[in-house]
Order: C-alpha cells, then sequence, then structure tokens
C-alpha cells in the first residue's frame, strides 16, 4: 500500500463495499419504476426490491432431485465474485486501498466467472430450460467478452494503464479531451452493458416465456435464499456497469486520491446522481426499444466488437501520425 | 589401424600387384564363367571372384600401387573402386538367391545362367579399368565396354518389353558415347600443342599437370560434349530415357548395379574432366551447367515419381532425381559442396542397392511388379516389408540416415551461396519426398495384396548395406571425413 | 603439311560432308545404303590419306577396316536384309526434305562459327578436320532425329560415328585411334545384328510395331 | 518478437515470459484435463459426450479437479489461466508506437483474437463439463459410473492445487522464468517476490498490476460472509421434489441439452464464417408422421483451399510430365540433340 495502512483508509473500502450492496437493489427498483411510469402505470415502490429479497431470504429452498452440489454452491460464489468484482470498481472515489490487487482485465475476469459458474448451475438440473438458457449465455458470452477486451485495450492505450484508478484520474484530469475511439469505447460498452446484463433488446428479464429467456432459464430451479442470492448478484452486476461506464467516461467530481472527507461525499452525492441518471435512461431506453431475435443479437453484438476494434485501431494509427 | 595395414603388406607376395587384381580377376572369372554349366558352382565362382576383388581393392586403400601412364590409383578413385568391388560382392551374394529362384521359375534358362555370369564379371572388369584408367582414351572403351554388356544384361529376359528397353539403352547409349568420345578428341586436341603428340596427351595426370596451358575455349567445347556424352550415360534429365525401362527390364541384380555402380562410373568419369576444366582459369566454369541439369533432373524425376505403377521403374526415376542431386553438389562445388556429393553419391549407391535387393524379393514373391498388385507387405512378409520401409525412408532423406547428413550438407552450402538456389533445391527434394511416401504406403501398409508365400531370400546384403547408411547417418568416422575432404579438395 | 596435302585432305573431308547432305536427301532405303557405302569409302580414302601424311602407319589398319567393315561388309549385309526381310522401303520423314536439308546448312555454319575460332593455334588442315567432322557428327545425329525407319537411323548413327573418326584421325598422332574404331566397328556389328535379330520392321522405334500399341498408353 | 525486433528488451522480456509462463499453465491443466478425461473413459467406457452426463453424482472427486481444470483452461481470475492471458493482455498494451506499420494492425488484430479464443474456450468448457458431468445420465454406463481409485485421483489433485497455486502466487512462477527470458533477450522483467504483498507488476508499479492472491483471499472473505450472513439470518429450510418441466411430464434423459445442440448457437454465429457451416432442416408437412430431421454440413476451409488445390496442382504437372515416359526412342534423341545444339549455340555466342 503507497500509505501507511491506517484504520481510516480501510473503513473507507469498507464502506464502499457496503455501499455499492445497499445501493444495487434500488437502482433496479428505480429502473422498474420508470419503465412502469412510461407504461402510464403506477409499478412497485421503489423498495419493493428489498422487500423480495427479504421474502425470498426467509421462504424453504424447493431443490429438484437431480440437483448436485454444484448447484448450491453457485450462487454463494456467484455473489462473492460480483461483490469483490463491484468492490473493486471506483464509485465515489479513486486510489482506494485494494485498487491495485485488479485491474479492468480482473473486473472483466471476475464477471466471466460468475458467467461460468451460472452457466454450469443451469445444466446441472439436467431439463432442457438450463440448456437453453446457458447454450444462448455462453454463445453472447462469446462475443462480449472480445468485445469488453477491446474496449480495455482501447481505454487502456488512452490512459496508458488497465488499473482502474489511474484511469479514472487520468480521464478525470488529463488533457484527455473529446477523443473518437473514447466515443466508439462508449457505445461499445453500452452495448456490452445492455448484454451481459439482460437487458431488453438482448433478453426480457422480466419474462418467463421459454422460448425468449436466457438469463432467467438459467436461474429457473433456484428459489428461496439461492433465488434472492442470484437476484442480489444480478443487481450488483447492473450497478457495476453503470459505476463502470460512470467512472471511466464522466469521472467529474470523484474524489481523488487521499483527498479530505469533505471530497468523499461530494464525489458520494455525484455517485449517486450519476446512477439515479443511468437508472433513467436505462428504463427510458427499455420502453423505447423492442427486443431482439436471438440470432440476430451476435449482429449487435458484434457491431459493438467492430465500435471496441475500430476505437483500438484509431488509437494505433492516430498515435502513429 | 596402420599396425595392422603393416602384418597385412609382409603377408603379401612381393609380385602381387591389386590395381592388375581388380582388373585381371574379373577378366579371367568371366572366361571361367563362361565355361561352367552347373548354376550352383558358377553362383560360387561369381562370389568368391567379386570377393577377392574387393580384398585388392581394400590391399590397395592402405598400400597405394604406383600409378603410370595406362592406370592410376589415387584418393578421387579409390573413393569409386571401393564402392564399386563392394557393392558388386554384396550383388553377387544377392543375384545367388534371385537367380536360383528365376531358375525354378523358368524364366531364366540353364544357358542364361553361363551368359549372365560372364557378362556379370566382364562388367566388373569394365567398370574397374574405366575407374582405373589412366588414359581418357583408356576410360572410353571401358565406359563403352561396360555399357555394352550391361545392354546385353538388360535384354536377357528376351520379353518384348525387355528387348525393347535394351535397344532403346543400346541406341541412346551409342549415341552418348559418341558425343562422348568426340569430346576425348578435342581434349586430346587441346593438349598436343601444349603436352606434345602421342600418348602422353591422352593421360590424365599430364593433362592436369598442364591444365592451366590448355586452350580453354577448345575445352569448353570438349566439356560439352563430354557433360551430353557421359551425362547421358550419368541419366540426367534430358538424357534420361534408357534409364528407367533399363532398371524396370533388366533382373534386379542388374538394375541394383546399374543404378548403384555403372552410373557412379559415368559420373566419375564427368568428373575427371570437370576437374581438368576447374584447374583452368580461362575456361568457363563448369559448376552452373552442372547445376542446371542436376536441378532439371531433380524437379523432372520429382515430378515423374507420382505417376509410377512399376515398382522398379519408380525407383529409377529415384535414381535420377538422386544423380540429379548428386551433380547439383558437385556444381556447387567448393570443399563442402564436393564432399557433401562424393556422400551422397555413396550413400545413394548403398541405398538403392539395398532397395533393388528388397524389390527384387518381393516381386519375385508377388510375381508382379505392377504397386496396384501388391499391398501389405509389412503384414504378409514382415521383414522384406519393413527393410522396404526402412530403405524408402533411407532414400527419401530421412534423418536418422546418412542420406539426410548429406541432403542435409548441400542445402547448407547452397543457402550459404544462392538461396533462390536452394529453394529450388528444397522443392524438388520435397517432391520426390511425397512421390516416395505416397507410394510406400499403398505397398507397404493396407491390406495384404497378392501371394503372401514364404520367401527365401537372402536378407544379409540389404541389411548389411542399410547399416552402414544408418551408421554413416549418425557417425562419420573421422578418417572418413578427412579422406573426402581430401578428394573435395582434389575436385576444386 | 605443304599445300597439296592439304588441298587434298581438305578436299576429301569436304566430299565427306557432301555426301552427309546426300543422304539427308535419299528418299529410298536402298539408294540410302549405296551412299552410305560411298561416305565410307571416302572416309577410308581421307585416313589412308592421313595416314600417308603424318606417316603413322597404324592408320592403315582404321583405314582398312573403313573401307573392308563399313564400305563395303554392313551395306551388303544391310541391303540384304531390307530385301529378305521386306522392310518397308519407303523412307518416312518426320519433317520434310527441304527443311532436314536447311537444318543441316545450319548446323554446319554452327559447326564452322564454333570450332574455326578455336582452334586458332592449331595447323590449318586440323581445323579444318574437326570443323568438318563436326559437322558430319551433327548431320549423322539429324538424320537419326528426322526419320521414322529403323535402317535410316542406323545409317544416320554410322555415318555419325565416320564424323567421328575422320576426327580421330585428323587430330594429328591421336593414340589408340585403332583400337577406338574397333570398338566402334563392334558397337556397329551388334546394332546390324540387333536389327536382324529383332526384326525391326516398321517403326525404328519400337522393335515391332505390335510392340506400340500395349506399350504406350501408360502401362508402365 | 516485434518488441524485440524494434530494440524494446523490457517489453520483449514480458512478452516471452507470458508465452511461456502460459506454456507452463497450459501443461498443467491440459494434463489435469486428460487425467479427467481418462478417468471418466476407466470409469464408463465410454469417450461420446453424448453417452455421458450426471458423472458428478457418481464421481464427484473426479467431477471437482475436472471442474478447476475447465476453470483454469478458461482463464477464470483465481486461476494460472487468468494470469498468463492479463500478462499477454499487459504485452499487448505496453507501447503501441510501434513503426512499422503492419504491427500497428497486427497487435490490436493479435489482442481481439486472444479475447476471443478466450471467450470460446469458455464456452467449450461449459459444455464440455456441463454435458458430462452435469444433467442426468443418457446412458447405462454413465449410470452405473462409479469413482476412480485414488492413484489416479491423486495426480489430478495435485495439478488442481499446482493451477491454484500459479494463479494465486504468480509472482513466484515469473521469477523462476527470470533466468530464461535474460538469456534468449538479455533484458528481463522486474523482480516480482520483492514487492509487498507478492502482487505482479508487469512493467512499473504505477502502470498496472494484478494480485492474485489478494483477489483470492477477497472471493473467500466475502463467500464466508455471505455464508455466514445467509445462514444466521435467512431460513436453512429445504425441500426436494420434481424439476419444473413446463407441463410434459417426460423424464427421458434425450430432452436434455447434448454437445451437439449445446454448441448449436455458437457454431451458427461463427461456423458460417469459419467452416462454411450450413444447415438442412427438413420438416414434414403437417400430418405427414415421419421425424423432422435438421442435417448440418461442415467443410475444412484449411483442407479445401490449401492442401487440395497444391497436390491437385503437383498431379496435373505429374500427368503432363508423364507423357515423357511414352515417347519413341527418335525423340528422346531428338532431346539429346537439341540439348547439343543448344550448348553449342550457347558457346558460340558466349565466345
Amino acid at each position: 500500500m503507497n500509505e501507511p495502512a491506517s484504520l481510516w483508509l480501510l473503513l473507507v473500502q469498507f464502506a464502499q463495499m457496503s455501499l455499492v450492496i445497499c445501493l444495487a437493489p434500488l437502482l433496479t427498483g428505480l429502473v422498474r419504476k420508470v419503465k412502469a411510469r412510461l407504461q402510464r402505470r403506477r409499478g412497485p415502490p421503489l423498495l419493493q426490491p428489498y422487500r423480495d429479497l427479504r421474502r425470498l431470504m426467509l421462504k424453504q429452498v424447493v431443490l429438484a432431485e437431480n440437483a448436485s452440489w454444484l448447484f448450491r454452491v453457485v450462487p454463494y460464489l456467484m455473489l462473492s465474485i460480483t461483490w469483490v468484482a463491484a468492490a473493486l470498481v471506483p464509485t465515489f472515489a479513486t486510489g482506494l486501498m485494494f485498487n491495485w490487487t485488479g485491474d479492468l482485465i480482473a473486473i472483466a475476469g471476475l464477471l466471466g466467472a460468475a458467467r461460468f459458474a451460472q452457466a454450469l448451475a443451469a445444466l446441472d438440473i439436467g431439463t432442457s430450460f438450463g440448456g437453453i438458457g446457458s447454450s444462448r449465455e455462453v454463445m453472447f458470452a462469446s462475443l462480449a467478452e472480445p468485445a469488453t477486451m477491446m474496449i480495455i485495450l482501447c481505454v487502456a492505450l488512452v490512459a496508458g494503464s488497465t488499473q482502474l484508478s489511474t484511469i479514472a484520474d487520468h480521464m478525470a484530469n488529463g488533457a484527455v479531451g473529446l477523443r473518437v475511439s473514447l466515443a466508439l469505447a462508449l457505445i461499445a460498452l453500452i452495448i456490452v452493458a445492455l448484454a451481459e446484463n439482460a437487458r431488453i433488446p438482448v433478453d426480457n428479464p422480466a419474462t418467463h416465456l421459454e422460448l425468449t429467456m436466457v438469463h432467467e432459464a438459467m436461474v429457473l430451479e433456484y428459489s428461496g435464499r439461492h433465488l434472492a442470492m442470484i437476484d442480489l448478484a444480478a443487481f450488483l452486476k447492473l450497478l457495476l456497469y453503470l459505476s463502470l461506464i460512470g467512472c471511466i467516461f464522466f469521472p467529474f467530481g470523484i474524489a481523488q486520491a487521499g483527498a479530505g472527507p469533505e471530497y468523499y461525499l461530494i464525489g458520494l452525492a455525484f455517485y449517486v446522481m450519476k446512477l439515479m441518471l443511468g437508472g433513467v435512461l436505462l428504463g427510458v431506453f427499455e420502453m423505447s426499444i423492442a427486443k431482439l431475435r436471438v440470432f440476430r443479437v451476435p449482429n449487435f453484438l458484434g457491431a459493438g466488437f467492430m465500435l471496441g476494434l475500430l476505437g483500438v485501431l484509431l488509437l494505433y494509427v492516430s498515435r502513429g501520425m | 589401424m596402420n599396425l595392422m595395414a603393416e602384418a597385412i603388406l609382409a603377408a603379401l607376395p612381393s609380385w602381387f600387384d591389386p590395381l592388375l587384381g581388380i582388373l585381371l580377376i574379373p577378366l579371367g572369372a568371366a572366361a571361367i564363367l563362361a565355361l561352367l554349366p552347373g548354376y550352383r558352382v558358377s553362383a560360387g565362382v561369381n562370389i568368391a571372384a567379386s570377393l577377392i576383388s574387393l580384398a585388392c581393392a581394400a590391399t590397395m586403400l592402405i598400400a597405394r600401387p604406383q600409378s603410370h601412364a595406362f592406370l592410376i590409383v589415387d584418393d578421387f578413385n579409390i573413393v569409386f573402386i571401393l564402392l564399386n568391388t563392394f557393392i558388386a560382392f554384396t550383388t553377387s551374394v544377392f543375384s545367388a538367391s534371385y537367380i536360383a529362384h528365376e531358375l525354378e521359375t523358368g524364366r531364366l534358362t540353364a544357358w542364361h545362367l553361363r551368359f549372365y555370369h560372364a557378362m556379370f564379371q566382364l562388367m566388373m572388369f569394365g567398370m574397374n579399368l574405366a575407374l582405373a584408367a589412366n588414359n581418357i582414351g583408356l576410360m572410353w572403351v571401358a565406359v563403352e565396354l561396360a555399357t555394352l554388356t550391361t545392354v546385353l544384361m538388360v535384354g536377357i529376359y528376351r520379353t518384348h518389353e525387355a528387348l525393347e528397353a535394351a535397344w532403346k539403352y543400346f541406341i541412346l547409349g551409342s549415341v552418348g558415347i559418341a558425343l562422348a568420345l568426340f569430346g576425348t578428341i578435342l581434349v586430346y586436341l587441346a593438349a598436343r600443342p601444349v603436352v606434345g603428340e602421342g600418348l602422353d596427351a591422352m593421360v590424365w595426370t599430364t593433362l592436369v599437370a598442364h591444365a592451366n596451358g590448355l586452350d580453354p575455349s577448345l575445352l569448353n567445347i570438349a566439356f560439352v560434349f563430354l557433360l551430353l556424352g557421359y551425362g547421358t550415360k550419368v541419366g540426367l534429365a534430358p538424357l534420361h530415357a534408357w534409364l528407367p525401362d533399363a532398371h524396370a527390364e533388366s533382373p534386379t541384380p542388374i538394375s541394383a548395379v546399374l543404378s548403384g555402380l555403372l552410373l557412379n562410373v559415368a559420373l566419375y568419369a564427368l568428373l575427371r574432366f570437370k576437374i581438368l576444366l576447374a584447374a583452368n582459369s580461362a575456361a568457363i566454369a563448369p559448376g552452373p551447367l552442372l547445376i542446371g541439369l542436376g536441378l532439371l533432373s531433380l524437379i523432372f524425376a520429382g515430378f515423374m515419381l507420382y505417376r509410377r505403377r512399376d515398382i522398379k521403374r519408380m525407383f529409377a526415376y529415384s535414381s535420377i532425381e538422386h544423380m540429379g542431386i548428386i551433380v547439383f553438389a558437385f556444381g556447387m562445388a567448393g570443399p563442402l559442396g564436393n564432399l557433401a556429393g562424393l556422400l551422397q553419391m555413396t550413400m545413394h549407391s548403398l541405398t538403392k542397392s539395398a532397395i533393388f535387393f528388397t524389390v527384387g524379393h518381393i516381386s519375385q514373391v508377388k510375381g508382379t511388379q505392377r504397386m496396384a498388385d501388391m499391398g501389405g507387405l509389412t503384414t504378409s512378409h514382415p521383414f522384406l516389408g519393413w527393410l522396404l520401409v526402412a530403405g524408402v525412408a533411407a532414400i527419401a532423406g530421412l534423418p536418422p540416415f546418412g542420406v539426410f547428413t548429406s541432403e542435409f550438407l548441400i542445402v547448407t552450402t547452397t543457402f550459404a551461396r544462392a538461396p533462390w538456389l536452394a529453394v529450388l533445391f528444397v522443392f524438388g527434394l520435397l517432391l520426390a519426398f511425397g512421390a516416395l511416401l505416397l507410394r510406400l504406403t499403398d505397398v507397404a501398409f493396407g491390406e495384404v495384396k497378392g501371394p503372401a508365400g514364404p520367401v527365401s531370400a537372402s536378407y544379409l546384403p540389404a541389411v548389411a548395406h542399410l547399416t552402414l547408411v544408418l551408421a554413416a547417418g549418425i557417425w562419420l568416422p573421422p578418417r572418413l571425413v578427412a579422406w573426402f575432404e581430401h578428394v573435395a579438395a582434389m575436385l576444386g | 603439311m605443304n599445300g597439296i596435302a592439304f588441298d587434298i585432305s581438305h578436299m576429301l573431308a569436304g566430299f565427306l560432308v557432301l555426301l552427309s547432305f546426300l543422304m539427308l536427301y535419299q528418299v529410298r532405303l536402298l539408294p540410302l545404303l549405296n551412299v552410305l557405302a560411298a561416305h565410307a569409302f571416302v572416309l577410308a580414302m581421307s585416313v589412308a590419306w592421313q595416314a600417308h601424311t603424318q606417316d603413322a602407319p597404324h592408320l592403315y589398319i582404321t583405314a582398312a577396316i573403313a573401307l573392308g567393315f563399313k564400305a563395303i561388309l554392313v551395306p551388303m549385309v544391310l541391303r540384304r536384309m531390307v530385301v529378305r526381310m521386306g522392310i518397308h522401303r519407303e523412307i518416312e520423314t518426320v519433317v520434310g526434305i527441304g527443311l532436314t536439308m536447311l537444318a543441316g546448312m545450319a548446323l554446319v555454319a554452327l559447326s564452322l562459327e564454333v570450332m574455326l575460332p578455336l582452334t586458332a593455334k592449331a595447323e590449318p588442315v586440323v581445323r579444318e578436320d574437326i570443323a568438318l567432322a563436326l559437322s558430319v557428327v551433327l548431320i549423322g545425329l539429324l538424320m537419326m532425329v528426322t526419320r521414322r525407319n529403323a535402317v535410316s537411323q542406323v545409317v544416320g548413327f554410322m555415318s555419325l560415328e565416320n564424323g567421328i573418326n575422320l576426327a580421330a584421325t585428323g587430330a594429328r598422332g591421336m593414340p589408340l585411334v585403332v583400337e577406338i574404331s574397333v570398338a566402334f566397328s563392334v558397337l556397329i556389328a551388334f546394332i546390324v545384328i540387333g536389327i536382324f535379330l529383332f526384326r525391326i520392321r516398321e517403326q525404328f522405334d519400337t522393335v515391332d510395331v505390335g510392340v506400340l500399341d500395349t506399350f504406350r498408353g501408360g502401362l508402365r | 518478437m516485434a518488441y524485440w525486433a524494434n530494440g524494446l528488451p523490457a517489453g520483449a522480456a514480458l512478452a516471452l515470459t507470458a508465452a511461456l509462463f502460459h506454456v507452463f499453465n497450459h501443461s498443467v491443466f491440459k494434463s489435469l484435463l486428460f487425467f479427467g478425461s481418462g478417468a471418466v473413459l476407466t470409469a464408463t467406457g465410454e469417450r461420446d459426450m453424448e453417452h455421458l452426463g450426471g458423472l458428478i453424482h457418481r464421481m464427484p472427486k473426479t467431477a471437482f479437479a475436472f471442474l478447476v481444470g475447465c476453470a483454469a483452461i478458461s482463464a477464470l481470475p483465481p486461476l494460472n489461466g487468468f494470469v498468463s492471458e492479463w500478462l499477454t493482455f499487459q504485452a499487448i498494451v505496453l507501447n503501441p508506437d510501434l513503426p512499422q506499420w503492419g504491427l500497428k494492425i497486427a497487435i490490436p488484430a493479435d489482442g481481439a483474437l486472444l479475447a476471443l479464443s478466450a471467450a470460446l474456450a469458455a464456452a467449450c468448457f461449459v459444455k464440455a463439463f456441463g454435458v458430462c458431468f452435469l444433467g442426468r445420465p443418457r446412458s447405462t454406463q454413465a449410470a452405473s459410473a462409479r469413482e476412480v481409485d485414488y492413484f489416479s485421483l491423486a495426480p489430478m489433485f495435485i495439478l488442481a492445487a499446482i493451477c491454484l497455486l500459479a494463479g494465486v502466487l504468480p509472482g513466484v512462477v515469473v521469477d523462476s522464468l527470470e533466468p530464461v527470458t535474460t538469456s534468449i533477450l538479455g533484458g528481463r522483467m522486474p523482480t516480482q517476490l520483492g514487492d509487498r504483498w507478492l502482487s505482479l507488476v508487469p512493467m512499473s508499479a504505477g502502470r498496472s498490476s494484478y494480485n492474485g492472491l489478494l483477489v483470492f483471499l477477497f472471493i473467500t472473505a466475502s463467500t464466508l460472509i455471505v455464508v455466514f450472513l445467509v445462514h444466521r439470518f435467512a431460513s436453512n429450510a429445504i425441500r426436494r421434489s420434481a424439476a419444473w418441466d413446463c407441463g410434459f411430464p417426460d423424464p427421458r434423459p434425450e430432452t436434455q441439452y447434448t454437445a451437439e445442440s449445446f454448441a448449436q448457437p455458437i457454431r451458427r454465429v461463427f461456423g458460417s464464417v469459419v467452416f462454411r457451416t450450413r444447415e438442412v432442416v427438413d420438416m414434414p408437412l403437417p400430418g405427414d408422421m415421419r421425424p423432422a430431421r435438421i442435417t448440418r454440413f461442415a467443410r475444412d476451409v484449411a483442407w479445401d483451399g490449401l492442401y487440395i488445390p497444391v497436390a491437385a496442382a503437383v498431379g496435373a504437372m505429374a500427368d503432363w510430365m508423364n507423357v515423357l515416359q511414352f515417347l519413341t526412342i527418335r525423340q528422346y534423341l531428338a532431346f539429346v540433340f537439341i540439348a547439343l545444339v543448344a550448348l553449342l549455340t550457347a558457346l558460340a555466342l558466349w565466345q
């Protein structure tokens, strides 16, 4: 650690971790509220996700006969991995104590691990729903992951490092200016975020229609506390992507490393405001577009991948000028 | 080693001159064999004569007889003489069992046998004379005698194809020989003003001594004629037409001798004149001519290998390909190039004759030479099949065997001096490699085709040759390398 | 070599080249054999004359061989064989007679162009002999290449061999000339016997027509 | 190679270490996976994935080791596969200002291909593990499989441990590779072990670093917290019942996803480009009782594009040359004649 491990820094780190896990359900509640409002209905209250989680936590778990130990271990794994990934992303301040443990690639890797575990759990029961869910998820991943890598490459080339906090600092105060490749990377990141979080154009989070669901198909067999953990992991993932977009592309207001507590509060305020804005935008976007056919999604994700690659190429080429 | 040498020398009677030995013994044996009726005895005499001439050649290795106007033994031709006599000996052992089988099947009658053995020894006499000749005219006559005897042997089966092959060989051979003679006359003409008229203008040693004084332009013309003349006998590409048919239609011991020995003798004659030309600074460098012909025959034979149906004809084309490689190596010249050429020639003779030994027995067992009708050899005749596989692996130039070492040396020298040439060379090698292995898999592996009866074969010669080649591939004794390097320096 | 001797040997060699051209011109087999006999006779004369001028007695033996064997014996045997075996009399040429003559002309020019600047140092008679000998050799080869009949190709080979004999004798003091000419005559003897033994009728290209179709067409 | 050619020893050392690290990793987890498949083969006598399934219930230990292998090969963070991929990415990101234009395009393309292959590997091993070990057994042998003996289990677990250790302590491996890079390239990566908390620092601390140990500790810590919280507050009642069958009570194992159907989406996305795959669906008309069939045609583009044309060219050339075997003696003589005349004219002109 770059300065003596004082209790204060540890405290800030834990504050970030707990903040992340508390805000996640609120964000999803907000998105659902916005969508309902746009459909001219009142919709569930903002805190409904918290109540759902509590209800699921207390309910009894119904396991299929064929479920193995893997099926029961996966929810815990998924929640902890996603929570670690979310904790690594700087929210209200950069340069936190554990920032150098993992960079952007580590976060992508952790998300990959969570997806890997979930796909396996889906196959465990041996019903065709799990199969359809995981095979489609794996197909989307085989396009989304390269796109993520391209975005990371692009951003790393601009900022000179793959470390998230250094990227955020560089973006915040570096004379970055408006770069075409960064814009391309942003659009690609949005496309990947939509695919990863199973939002509308790629997959409908609210549906139970066998043919269309991907994410829901994988978690069909889960119930009780397992389902609660998986839902929480999903909420965390959505929050992670929004904070990722926030800290890389809109870093204003984020507190610099080692700044006083009052900067943290300002940073926190900006962060919450960014989240709310992101949630609303996501709700509006989901309302304005219909779900793509499953085999049109590869073109959609392919476009993301191409944009990322184009961004990187532009960076390589422009640097040579 | 030299302790043992002194012991042998002391034992030898003083009058015995090994040089005359390697000439008179085959001649005498030929005369005797012409009279011997019984097959078993004549085969024995044949083997004995070859063994004695091999012994003489070996003693010559130790105690070098002094050369005179007509006969010479120097470092250069001792390599060829030793190789010739050794392979002749192993071929005579092989031909004993091969001919016995031919007698049973009735393809050859007793009268043929007498003629065959006499011609065999006469051919040996012709070749040894050609190798030992110091006088280029004498060398020409000897090569012509060897050609004549082999033509008669090619036509021994008297089938239509055999006669047609013998006829083609005869005509092309005679035209080649005639051109070579014209070349020899031109060399004499070039030497006459410098060395003076008469016999010593034809003696090779004096020619080399005065090489620089000879008229270069006349030498060039002479070399062109000699290249085309003796080149026909070496079987280089545009002049090769007689070789595949002669090999395919003649009895296998003869095709083994043809590709193992006769090609080398003709190459030896060509190299004698190359030394002459290289010694004369003003004359054109023989290198490019040799490289051109060598490369042409390598690539041509490589392509022709793919469509062959007769197994012996395929290995005949492989001989053309390897003579192309050897001539290419000597064309590259330089110490490493010549060394590689010599090594490649030795390895090729040993491997190719071993292959022909196995192919001889295979065609006897399967009763045919068409590759389509023979298959699954490693299952029907395991020892024979695996011997063939080893032989083909060696000839294709796979690593453990000596052929790979020499080809490797050639490629290194060529890459050092002319990379694009090396690319062409390697392309030719790959072509031949592909064709040979493609054919081998049909014949050696797969399900058994053709009769699978027991075969009474003498495996010893083929095994002896392949072990020698394998040994050369793994470790070359320093004395041998020094000896070859000295010869390579001579070759210029 | 005073003027007269040079002129005679030059005249004989030139006459030999003329006969070679005459051979190219022949259309029927029997007259071709007569020209061959004349060709060998002139060779014998020139060898004898060389023997006389170079006072090399052994050359007379070569002259005798050339006269007896090649001028008389071989053409006679060939003629009887052609008559008795009914070998096809008409000479089929690959390329028209006119074109072959032109090619022959070009070959003579080539050999003169190649040989003469070379042997500048040697005596004029030797240069003449070698140049003309080369042209006879080339014409002989041309004849072998452009004729379809077996016998006419053998005649081409013999004329080629005569050219080489001329060169050998022209090279003053060349040893072993006798042995070489003996070896060659043995060769020719074998060829002639070969024709008779194997009964070559139609195409020299194959032993006999029957063989033609079985062995073309990729059986090999 | 590119960095070395452009005289960047540090970058070259990093790239070479990444490559060597991956070679080491590959040998570890690939042999682990092979041991696993060997164990499955001995236990069930089956190699075809379509006949396996549900082995996790009967061979739990092999399944666990195989799972660690699959996770490692799919480059998932705590394990070693991820570290070598991470190092390779660092090498790619390292310095984009290479002079050669070709490299400017090639390096990002490399990055893209690397990412694509990592993702596809993950997909492949989800399929491998899911179809073989999870779900319900598709054949009697799979149903009656028994766990293999400890002798074959031991190597698997040792290798799995190595995977985890190399993933958690990459510094150890990188430093052991250091003599190799110095001997080959002269340059070397900064020593890793000296750094606090053993984090992997490819170039300089400021740029980027990855700490395998802490990530692993983080994951275990948060898992423990979650487990503690859930077991503390949530109910831990469990009830077993039949899986959701959406109204079609058909227990046959064939209704599960097989390896073929699992890969069908990916094949449809990538296959048409790479292997020219074409799927023909034969749907019977309504009322016609014969089963619908879907047939798939795939072509190996490399085989058709490269090998066959070369073989055909050599064959054609061989055919064309083959004519030369069947000429007449006169034509062969013509070759000799032409060669002679050509050489003589060359000499005449040359002299």
